[in-house]
């Protein structure tokens, strides 16, 4: 009850992208939730995500799973999934974690979704 | 030292509740924010694990989580009713292994044992594993040290406003 | 049935820790925010005249305070140490003296019977008093219907999300 | 430590008006550094008070018991507790133990300071 999810379409020369705002306490009980979202976009062809996190207040380890599989979910279709984040207290818990090597982490949203390297 | 004890059904819409107890009694306690927000997410680590090896093996029992505040610092001890754990840290991975069953489709994706521990690791300095005293389950016990008070500053935590 | 269960020291501190496991009980459970901001307020009272008692009869004892969730409702039960009081309502009361012994100097003016009293009949339907398992202290009991869930609602805090 | 307290002076054709701007939670644990305050201020001669309840999140029996207590003194001065309150659910605390009866209240700080009834 405490995560709340809203998708919308971008656009940019790199192509379309689906920007995923996440807000509120991502955790070992609301990161289902995610998980089916992130599921849904893939499984409706939607391979090129950009997870807005600057509305998240908590993250845990479930939520970080979720997102790695994700990840795992758009490259197996050749798509990204690429981050929003600015929040220092966040991107702490995926530098403790090792995912800054893992995900692509922008700090706004236009960003994320003109990227393509 | 002021001892608060909480018991909570081992499902996770629950851990919420952990955390809110445990971070209620470090702000008490006088840890700064910055710490307060590592002990956070460190008990949920902690309290989710729990959950995880109670929905394997003793989802009717429930989770006990221990705060014990001193003037020297804060102590949360997680006790769960999974099997008996050996007092190597590793074996604190027991509680993180996937348990839903789903053989490997993907779906099961949420539980990262590697990604909680490397978290907790990463959190907390003084993490201490041990068997549950009734001889079955695991305490997980978290501490963190407090600054020395400043005499005239805020009152010790022992003592009621009067 | 979720049943959550917290032993705090009796401090007037620990009482807003108290509040908040209950409003996250209560918002689990689906009670509207009109309902949580009453029952914040009700389950603060009851723990603050059992805090109350404690400091004048048990200081050592902890209060414990039980939270049973079933589709129907929410209870909370508030268990002091005091001394064992009759099945009156009224007997409420005898957490609220005054204890601060100061004689009626007006220092002692914060301690309100008779408000928390009014605030208590005011905000919640369903209370009830008894004696402690233990046959000494007292039980203060609160209960919240719940309104019957709705098909295709939001699910059953029974069940974990999956 | 959740409640804020902080006070000014102000003047107005009825005279001199302390104004105390409370906020966070006034409960059991926090109500006695509420009283502390309006004792100070009745001990050093000021017996018009106006309490700013705008910020208040949480108010409990002890909390009224202080206020009860602060309007006591001051009446002992011939002086005034005047509160400011437009936010429903403590109007409501205020109204279930009659307190409105007891209590001047008013929907803005320049109000409260103006009135002389
Ligand atoms: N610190 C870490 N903890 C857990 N998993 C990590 C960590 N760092 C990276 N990963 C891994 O990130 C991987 C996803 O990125 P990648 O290495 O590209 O995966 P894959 O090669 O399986 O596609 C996941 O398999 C995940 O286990
Ligand atoms: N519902 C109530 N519960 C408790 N006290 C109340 C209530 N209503 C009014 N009071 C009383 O308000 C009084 C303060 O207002 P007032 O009647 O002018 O007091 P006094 O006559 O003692 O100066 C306090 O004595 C307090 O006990």
């Amino acid at each position: 009850m405490d995560l709340s999810l809203s998708t919308r379409s971008e656009s940019s020369p790199a192509g379309d992208r689906t920007v995923v705002v996440v807000g509120g306490e991502i955790d070992v009980y609301t990161a289902p939730k995610l998980r089916e979202q992130l599921i849904d976009l893939v499984s409706s062809g939607q391979y090129h995500l950009v997870v807005d996190m600057e509305g998240v207040e908590f993250l845990d380890s479930t939520g970080l799973g979720v997102l790695v599989g994700g990840l795992k979910r758009v490259r197996a279709h050749e798509g990204s999934l690429r981050l929003v984040c600015t929040q220092e207290r966040i991107l702490k818990i995926f530098r403790i974690t090792g995912l800054t090597k893992v995900f692509p982490i922008h700090s706004s949203v236009d960003e994320a979704v003109a990227a393509t390297d | 030292m002021a001892v608060v004890e909480l018991l909570l059904p081992s499902s996770p819409e629950h851990v919420r509740t952990a955390r809110l107890v445990v971070v209620a009694a470090a702000r008490r306690a006088g840890l700064g924010d910055a710490t307060v927000d590592e002990l956070r997410l460190a008990v949920g680590e902690a309290c989710a694990r729990a959950v995880g090896l109670h929905r394997a093996h003793a989802p009717e029992q429930r989770v006990a989580i221990t705060v014990t505040d001193d003037p020297t610092g804060l102590a949360v001890a997680v006790t769960d009713a999974g099997p008996p754990a050996g007092p190597a840290v590793d074996d604190v991975a027991g509680g993180f292994v996937d348990d839903s069953g789903d053989g490997g489709d993907g779906a099961g994706d949420e539980v990262a044992p590697d990604l909680s521990l490397a978290l907790l690791a990463g959190l907390v300095d003084d993490v201490e594993v041990g068997s549950a005293d009734q001889g079955t389950g695991t305490t997980v016990t978290l501490r963190w040290p407090l600054p020395p008070r400043v005499p005239g500053g805020p009152p010790s935590t022992a003592a009621a406003p009067q």
